[in-house]
C-alpha cells in the first residue's frame, strides 16, 4: 500500500478553497477585460485583452489542470505546443509585416485580371481608374497594413 | 552481452500491494502509479495536438486580421458581447465544477463527484443554447461564412473581410462547439461509471483526463472570446 | 559465405520457444483485434510494403512514359498531360503520406521501440491499433479518390490550383487529414512509451540510439501534424464553403497556404530522415562491432534536428512571394541544419574507424546510405544558398535532391532495417547473397535514375513537367534504364524476403551480436516480449570483452 | 574547367548569370571535395578495418576536441556560404530604379506582355540589350512561375498580387524563358521565346507596336473586337445599336451619318481612320464633341483591326 499513499500524498494537492479562489479570479478578470473593451486605446486594446486571457489560461493551467503540483514534464509538454505555435505565428507575421508591394508604374494600362464568372472585387488588385493614369489610388492587399 | 535480467514478478515488483489485481491495471505496466502518469502524460500530449490544431486557425485569423484589419473591426460589432460573456462566465463555472468533481473522485465521494459531473454538463448545455441563438441570429441576417455570406445593409457589404471574418468566425467558435458536444458525450460516460461507483482514490484517471480535456476547452474559450468579441 | 557473426550471437542454448507472438494465437482476427505492437508493427508493415509497391508503379510509369518528350512510345502515347499530372500526383501523395512518413516508425518502430526499451508494449496499446486503423481508413480513402478519377494537384496541394481543379480533391485531403492522426498518435504513443517503459537501470542516455531518432520523431509528429490537420480543414472548407483564407478570387492569401503547408511539411521532412537516421546509427556500430563514436552528441543532434526543422520551412517559399526579409532569415537558419546533420556523418566515420567491419546486406545498406547521405546533404547547401536557389528551385535538381533524402537515405535506411531486425521479425534469415546482388542493384540503380535529374534541374528542366525540350532527352533515357535497375533491385529483395518465409525458422536469437534488448529475447519474441525482465547494466554499443563475473 | 559550367548551367545570358555560376561552380567544388572526403573515408575504414576473427575494438566512446572541430568548422563554413549566397541574391532581389518595366500577366497556359508604351505581345518577349528590364507580373487565375534560365532568374506570379523579376540581358539573341510553377495540363506548354535585341532591332520591334496581332492576320475583325474593349471604345460605343455617348457602331458601315453642321458624310476608311485620330473634325448630329484623339496610341494594325471589327459589324 506504500506506494499508493505516495501517490496520493503527491497528489494531495488543491482543495475547494483553492479552486474557489482560482475561479473569482478568473471571474475578476473576466470582468476587466469587458471593461477594457469599452476604453478604446488602439491597438493597445489587443494586446491587453491577450495579455489578460494569458493570465487567465495561465490560472487554469496551474490550479485546475494541477500543473502547480504536477510532474514538471507535463507543463513543459503544454509550454511547447505553445512555444511551436510562437515559432508559426512569429515567422508568419515576419512575412506579412514586411511584404513590399510591386505596383506597375502605369497601371491604367492593364486590365483588370478579373476570371469570368468571378464575383465584383474578386480580386484585391486594384481597380485603376481610368481618369487616374498612374495614380495607384487602391494599393493592392500587399500594401494594407 | 550488456545486459543481464534479473527476476521480476511479470506483473511489476515494487509497491505491488494488494491493488494489484485492481481490474483497470494493465499488464504492460509496473504500478498502478506508473500507469496513471502515463496516461496523464499522454493526455498533456494530446492537449498540445489541440494547441496546434487551434493555433492554425488562430494563425489564419491573426494573418487576416492584419490583411483586413478595418472589416475586422467592422464585422465583429455584429457579435454580442454579454452573450460571449456570458459564455466565457459559464464555462469557467464549468470548469471549476470539473475540478471539484475529479477532488470528489479522488476522496472517495462518489455523489459529490457524480453531482459535480452533472453541473458541469448543465454549464455546458447552457453554453451550447446560448450559442444556438448567437448562430441563428448569424443565419437569419445572413452573416455565414464565404460564399454564403449575404448580408445587406453594410458599409462595406460583400467585401472579403466581411466574409472572412465570419468564416473564422463559424470555423474557430463551431470547431470549439464540435469540442464541447464531444465533452458532454465523454462527461456522460463518466458520469454513468461514476454512478456506478467505478472510480476511487486508487483509480479515477478517466476523471482526470476528462478534467484536462474540459479544462483545454475551457482554455480556448478564453481566447475566443476577446479575440471575437472585444477587438477595436 | 555464410554469416560472419561475432561471438556471442547466441544466448545460451536456449531452445527457440514453441509459443510466440506469430502462433501464439491463430485466426485472422486474433489479428485483426491486436493490441500487441509487435503484430501490429508487422499489420503496418503489411501495408506501407504495399503502398510501397503502388507508389513505386507509379514511379515506373512516369520514368517510363519521360523517355521521349513527348511521350511517343511504339507509336503512342502512353500518358496524356491530364494522366501524367495524376500519376505525379498519386506517386507524391501515396510515398509520402502512406508510406515513408509511417514507414520506419509504425513499422519497425512499433516493433522494436518495445523490444529496445525491455517493455512489454507500448504505452497506450489500443491506441496503437486505433492509429493503424486510421491508417487503413486513410489509404481507403485515398484509393477511393484514385478509383473515382484521382487529383492532379500535387501532392503540395497548392492554392488557387487546388481550390479550382476538378476530381475528388476533398476525399483526398480528408484522407491525408486521417492519416495525419494516425501520425500523431503514433508519435504521442512512443513518446509516452520511451518517458515512462524504459526497463529498470535504462536512463535517458542508456537509450539505444534507434530511441532517440524515433523519440525526435515522435515530437515532430506531435507538434507538427496538427498544423497539417487544420491546414487540410481549411483547405477542405475553402473548397466546399469558399471561406477566402487562401484563395485570392476569395480574398485570400496563397502564399500563407504554404506557410501553413510547410510548417507540417518541412518537418515531416525529419519525420522521414531521422528514423532513417536512427536505423543507421543501429547498423554501423553493430556491424563495426565498435562503440558509437559520439553517442551523446548524436542523441543531442537528433533532437536538435528535429526542434530546427521547425523554423525553416520558408525554405520552400524563396521564390514564392514571402517577403524579402523571411527570404533572408529563412536561408539563415537553413544552414543550422547542415551543422547536426554533419555530426552525425563524422560520428558515423568515427565508429567506422578502427572497427571490425563485416558487410552483411544490412551494413551494406548502412554504406548506401552514407553516400547517398552526403550527396542529398551536401546538394542541399546549393538549394539553402539563396542566389543558387533562384536558379534551381522548381527545377529537377529539387526533385533529385529530395528524392537523395528520402529515397536514397530514408527508403535504403529502412530496407536495412528491415533486414536488420527481418530475423528477429520472422524468426528466419533471408538468403545473403540475393540481398548483397540486390543491394548493388539498388545503389547502382538508384544512382542512375536521380544523380541525372541534378544536371537536367541545373539545366533549367523546370520539374512537374509533361513535355520537355529535345536537349533534355538523353539524361531522361538514363533516368528511365536506372530506374528500371532500381525496380529490378526491389523486386528481387520482395521475392527473397518473401521466399525465407517459406523456410523453417532458423534465426539465432541475435544473428549479428547486437548489444541493444531486443536482442535478448527469442527469434520471434514471445507475446510479452520477455520471459524476464530485462535490466539495464551496460551502455548499448559496448563492445568490450564481457569481464568474466556471471 | 568551362566545359564542366558549361554543360551543367544554362548559357548565360547575363553578367548576374556569370555571378550565379561562379557561386554554383564554387559550390560544386566544395562539395565535391567534401563528398570524395566522406566516401573515401568510409570506403577507406570498410577496407582497412574490415572483418577480422579476433580483432579487438577500442572504446573510443567520444573526442570532445574532435567533436567541437566538426561542430564549429562546418558552421563557420556555412556562415560564409550564407553570407556568398545573399551578396549574389540581393542584386536579384533589387531592382534599379530607371529599369524598363515589362507588365507580365500570365494565365492557363499562355503569357502575355505589356511594354511602357502599350505594345503588346504574347507568348514572347523583346528587350534591348544592356539595359536593366523589370518584369512586374500578375496571375489572372493559379500560381505560375517566371523562369528564365539563361538569365538564372525567377520568380512566382501570384494571382491578386504583382510580384516582380528584373535582369539586364547582354547576350542578343533567343533565350528560353519558361513557366516552373505547376499549373494543370498545360504547365510544360507554357514557354515562350525572350528575344534579346539590339538597339536597331527593339524600334523596329516597337514600331509595329508588338507581334500579338499577327495571331489575328487572317481575322482581323476579331483583332478589331480585342482593340475595341482595350482602348476604351466600349464606354462611349455599343455594338448592339443602344444609345450611349457616342454612335453605335453597329450597322453603321457604309451608311450615310448627317453632321451636327448639317452636311453629310459616308462612313468608310477614311471617315474612321480621321475620326479615330481628328475625332474633332467631323462630329455626328446629336452627339457632344467629347471623343479624345487616339493619334500617337492607335497603330496602324489597330486601326485595320478596328475598321475591320466595324464592318463586320452589319
Amino acid at each position: 500500500m506504500s506506494t499508493h499513499t505516495e501517490t496520493h500524498d503527491e497528489h494531495a494537492h488543491g482543495g475547494v478553497a483553492i479552486y474557489t479562489r482560482t475561479l473569482i479570479a478568473l471571474l475578476i478578470l473576466t470582468a476587466v477585460t469587458v471593461g477594457a473593451a469599452y476604453i478604446n486605446l488602439g491597438s493597445g486594446n489587443i494586446v491587453i485583452a491577450l495579455f489578460i486571457a494569458t493570465i487567465k489560461a495561465i490560472l487554469v493551467a496551474l490550479f485546475f489542470m494541477h500543473l502547480r503540483w504536477d510532474r514538471p514534464m507535463n507543463g513543459l509538454i503544454a509550454m511547447a505546443g505553445f512555444v511551436f505555435l510562437g515559432i508559426f505565428i512569429g515567422f508568419c507575421l515576419l512575412d506579412f509585416s514586411s511584404r513590399n508591394a510591386f505596383l506597375p508604374t502605369n497601371l491604367h494600362h492593364t486590365e483588370v485580371p478579373l476570371a469570368p464568372g468571378s464575383a465584383p472585387q474578386a480580386y484585391t488588385v486594384p481597380v485603376p481608374e481610368p481618369a487616374a493614369a498612374g495614380a495607384p489610388a487602391a494599393a493592392p492587399a500587399a500594401e494594407k497594413k | 552481452m550488456s545486459t543481464t535480467s534479473i527476476d521480476l514478478p511479470s506483473h511489476g515488483g515494487h509497491g505491488h500491494g494488494a491493488h494489484g489485481d485492481d481490474p483497470h491495471h494493465q499488464h504492460h505496466f509496473t504500478t498502478m502509479e506508473q500507469q496513471f502518469d502515463t496516461a496523464k502524460l499522454g493526455m498533456w500530449l494530446f492537449i498540445a495536438t489541440e494547441i496546434l490544431l487551434f493555433g492554425g486557425l488562430f494563425v489564419g485569423f491573426g494573418m487576416m486580421q492584419n490583411r483586413y484589419p478595418r472589416e475586422f473591426v467592422e464585422a465583429h460589432e455584429h457579435l454580442v458581447r454579454w452573450q460571449g460573456a456570458l459564455n466565457t462566465v459559464v464555462l469557467l463555472i464549468s470548469s471549476f465544477t470539473m475540478v471539484l468533481a475529479v477532488e470528489s473522485a479522488k476522496t472517495n465521494k462518489r455523489a459529490k463527484t457524480v453531482g459535480f459531473l452533472a453541473l458541469t454538463i448543465v454549464c455546458a448545455c447552457i453554453f451550447l443554447v446560448v450559442k444556438y441563438f448567437e448562430y441563428s441570429h448569424k443565419f437569419e441576417e445572413g452573416w455565414l461564412p464565404g460564399k454564403y455570406y449575404h448580408a445587406v445593409g453594410d458599409s462595406i457589404a460583400g467585401s472579403h473581410g466581411y466574409a472572412t471574418f465570419f468564416s473564422f468566425y463559424f470555423m474557430m467558435t463551431g470547431l470549439h462547439g464540435i469540442h464541447i458536444v464531444v465533452g458532454i458525450a465523454i462527461l456522460t460516460w463518466i458520469l454513468l461509471r461514476a454512478k456506478k461507483g467505478e472510480f476511487s482514490s486508487t483509480y479515477y484517471t478517466p476523471v482526470e483526463l476528462v478534467g484536462l480535456y474540459w479544462h483545454i476547452v475551457d482554455m480556448i474559450w478564453i481566447y475566443l472570446f476577446p479575440l471575437y468579441y472585444l477587438i477595436q | 559465405m555464410e554469416h560472419a557473426l561475432s561471438p556471442g550471437a547466441r544466448i545460451g542454448d536456449r531452445p527457440r520457444p514453441a509459443v510466440n507472438y506469430l502462433n501464439a494465437s491463430k485466426g485472422i482476427m486474433s489479428w485483426l483485434g491486436t493490441v500487441d505492437h509487435k503484430r501490429i508493427g508487422i499489420m503496418y508493415l503489411v501495408g506501407v510494403l504495399t503502398a510501397f509497391l503502388m507508389g513505386g508503379c507509379f514511379a515506373l510509369l512516369i520514368r517510363l512514359s519521360l523517355l521521349t518528350p513527348t511521350h511517343m512510345l511504339f507509336g503512342k502515347v502512353l500518358l496524356t498531360a491530364e494522366q501524367y499530372n495524376r500519376v505525379f500526383t498519386l506517386h507524391g501523395a501515396i510515398m509520402v503520406f502512406l508510406f515513408i512518413i509511417p514507414a520506419i516508425p509504425a513499422s519497425l518502430g512499433n516493433f522494436v521501440l518495445p523490444l529496445m526499451l525491455g517493455a512489454k508494449d507500448v504505452a497506450f496499446p489500443r491506441l496503437n491499433l486505433f492509429s493503424f486503423y486510421l491508417w487503413l481508413t486513410g489509404a481507403i480513402m485515398a484509393i477511393v479518390a484514385m478509383v473515382l478519377g484521382a487529383v492532379d494537384t500535387g501532392w503540395t496541394f497548392y492554392t488557387p490550383y487546388s481550390t479550382t481543379t476538378d476530381g475528388p480533391v476533398t476525399l483526398m485531403i480528408l484522407a491525408v487529414f486521417i492519416l495525419g492522426f494516425s501520425s500523431i498518435f503514433t508519435g504521442l504513443n512512443f513518446i509516452a512509451t520511451v518517458h515512462k517503459l524504459r526497463a529498470p537501470g535504462m536512463g535517458w542516455f542508456d537509450m539505444p540510439l534507434f530511441i532517440w531518432g524515433i523519440y525526435a520523431t515522435a515530437v515532430i509528429q506531435v507538434m507538427a501534424t496538427p498544423v497539417l490537420g487544420i491546414t487540410l480543414v481549411l483547405l477542405a472548407l475553402e473548397r466546399s464553403f469558399g471561406i477566402g483564407i487562401f484563395d485570392p478570387k476569395l480574398g485570400g492569401d496563397p502564399v500563407l497556404f504554404q506557410h501553413f503547408f510547410w510548417f507540417y511539411s518541412h518537418p515531416a521532412v525529419y519525420i522521414m530522415i531521422l528514423p532513417g537516421m536512427a536505423i543507421i546509427s543501429e547498423l554501423i556500430p553493430t556491424f563495426s562491432r565498435k562503440t558509437m563514436f559520439g553517442y551523446r552528441a548524436m542523441a543531442y543532434a537528433s533532437v536538435s534536428l528535429a526542434l530546427v526543422s521547425f523554423i525553416v520551412w520558408g525554405h520552400h517559399m524563396f521564390v514564392a512571394g514571402q517577403s524579402q526579409l523571411a527570404t533572408v532569415v529563412f536561408s539563415a537558419l537553413t544552414f543550422l541544419v547542415a551543422i547536426p546533420s554533419g555530426i552525425k556523418v563524422f560520428n558515423w566515420l568515427g565508429t567506422m574507424y578502427q572497427g571490425n567491419i563485416s558487410f552483411e546486406t544490412p551494413m551494406l545498406y548502412a554504406i548506401s546510405f552514407l553516400i547517398l547521405f552526403a550527396i542529398g546533404g551536401l546538394t542541399g547547401i546549393f538549394l539553402g544558398t539563396l542566389s543558387t536557389d533562384v536558379h534551381l528551385t522548381d527545377t529537377y535538381f529539387v526533385v533529385a535532391h529530395f528524392h537523395y533524402v528520402m529515397m536514397g537515405s530514408t527508403v535504403i535506411a529502412f530496407i536495412g532495417g528491415l533486414h536488420y531486425w527481418w530475423p528477429k521479425m520472422t524468426g528466419r534469415m533471408y538468403n545473403e547473397n540475393w540481398g548483397r546482388i540486390a543491394c548493388g542493384l539498388v545503389f547502382i540503380g538508384f544512382n542512375m535514375t536521380f544523380f541525372t535529374q541534378f544536371f537536367l534541374g541545373s539545366q533549367g528542366m523546370p520539374r512537374r513537367y509533361y513535355n520537355y525540350p529535345d536537349q533534355f532527352q538523353h539524361l531522361h533515357a538514363v533516368s528511365t534504364v536506372g530506374s528500371w535497375i532500381l525496380g529490378l533491385g526491389l523486386f528481387i529483395t520482395l521475392a527473397y524476403l518473401l521466399a525465407s518465409l517459406r523456410k523453417p525458422m532458423d534465426a539465432p536469437d541475435n544473428p549479428w551480436g547486437g548489444t541493444t534488448m531486443e536482442w535478448l529475447t527469442s527469434s520471434p519474441p514471445i507475446e510479452h516480449n520477455f520471459e524476464e525482465q530485462p535490466v539495464l547494466e551496460r551502455e548499448p554499443y559496448d563492445y568490450r570483452p564481457v569481464v568474466a563475473s556471471k | 574547367m568551362d566545359w564542366l559550367r558549361n554543360w551543367m548551367m544554362p548559357p548565360q545570358g547575363s553578367a548576374y548569370a556569370a555571378e550565379v555560376d561562379f557561386t554554383y561552380m564554387g559550390l560544386f567544388w566544395l562539395c565535391a571535395v567534401m563528398f570524395i572526403g566522406i566516401a573515401g573515408a568510409a570506403a577507406w575504414f570498410s577496407w582497412r578495418y574490415r572483418f577480422r576473427p579476433g580483432r579487438v575494438t577500442p572504446h573510443d566512446t567520444h573526442n570532445t576536441k574532435l567533436e567541437v572541430i566538426w561542430t564549429v568548422l562546418p558552421l563557420m563554413l556555412c556562415i560564409g556560404i550564407f553570407f556568398w549566397g545573399l551578396n549574389g541574391w540581393l542584386k536579384y532581389a533589387v531592382a534599379p530604379g530607371d529599369a524598363m518595366e515589362i507588365q507580365v500577366t500570365a494565365k492557363k497556359w499562355l503569357w502575355q506582355f505589356e511594354y511602357p508604351d502599350g505594345t503588346r505581345t504574347v507568348n514572347e518577349i523583346h528587350v534591348p540589350a544592356h539595359k536593366a528590364v523589370k518584369f512586374v507580373m500578375t496571375s489572372e487565375d493559379v500560381i505560375h512561375d517566371f523562369f528564365v534560365p539563361d538569365m538564372r532568374v525567377k520568380h512566382d506570379i501570384i494571382p491578386g498580387r504583382y510580384t516582380e523579376v528584373w535582369f539586364t540581358p547582354t547576350v542578343l539573341g533567343k533565350h528560353r524563358f519558361t513557366c516552373a510553377e505547376y499549373c494543370g495540363k498545360g504547365h510544360s506548354d507554357m514557354h515562350g521565346d525572350l528575344s534579346v535585341d539590339n538597339d536597331a532591332d527593339y524600334a523596329k520591334f516597337l514600331e509595329t507596336g508588338g507581334t500579338e496581332w499577327e495571331q489575328y492576320k487572317d481575322h482581323m475583325d476579331q483583332w478589331g473586337k480585342i482593340q475595341y474593349e482595350r482602348n476604351g471604345c466600349s464606354t462611349c460605343h455599343s455594338v448592339d445599336g443602344s444609345k450611349s455617348k457616342g454612335p453605335s457602331w453597329k450597322g453603321i458601315w457604309h451608311k450615310m451619318e448627317e453632321l451636327n453642321n448639317g452636311t453629310t458624310v459616308l462612313v468608310d476608311e477614311a471617315y474612321v481612320r480621321e475620326s479615330m485620330l481628328y475625332p474633332q473634325a467631323k462630329i455626328v448630329k446629336g452627339f457632344e464633341p467629347i471623343m479624345p484623339s487616339f493619334n500617337n496610341l492607335l497603330r496602324d494594325n489597330q486601326i485595320k483591326g478596328l475598321i475591320a471589327y466595324i464592318q463586320s459589324l452589319q
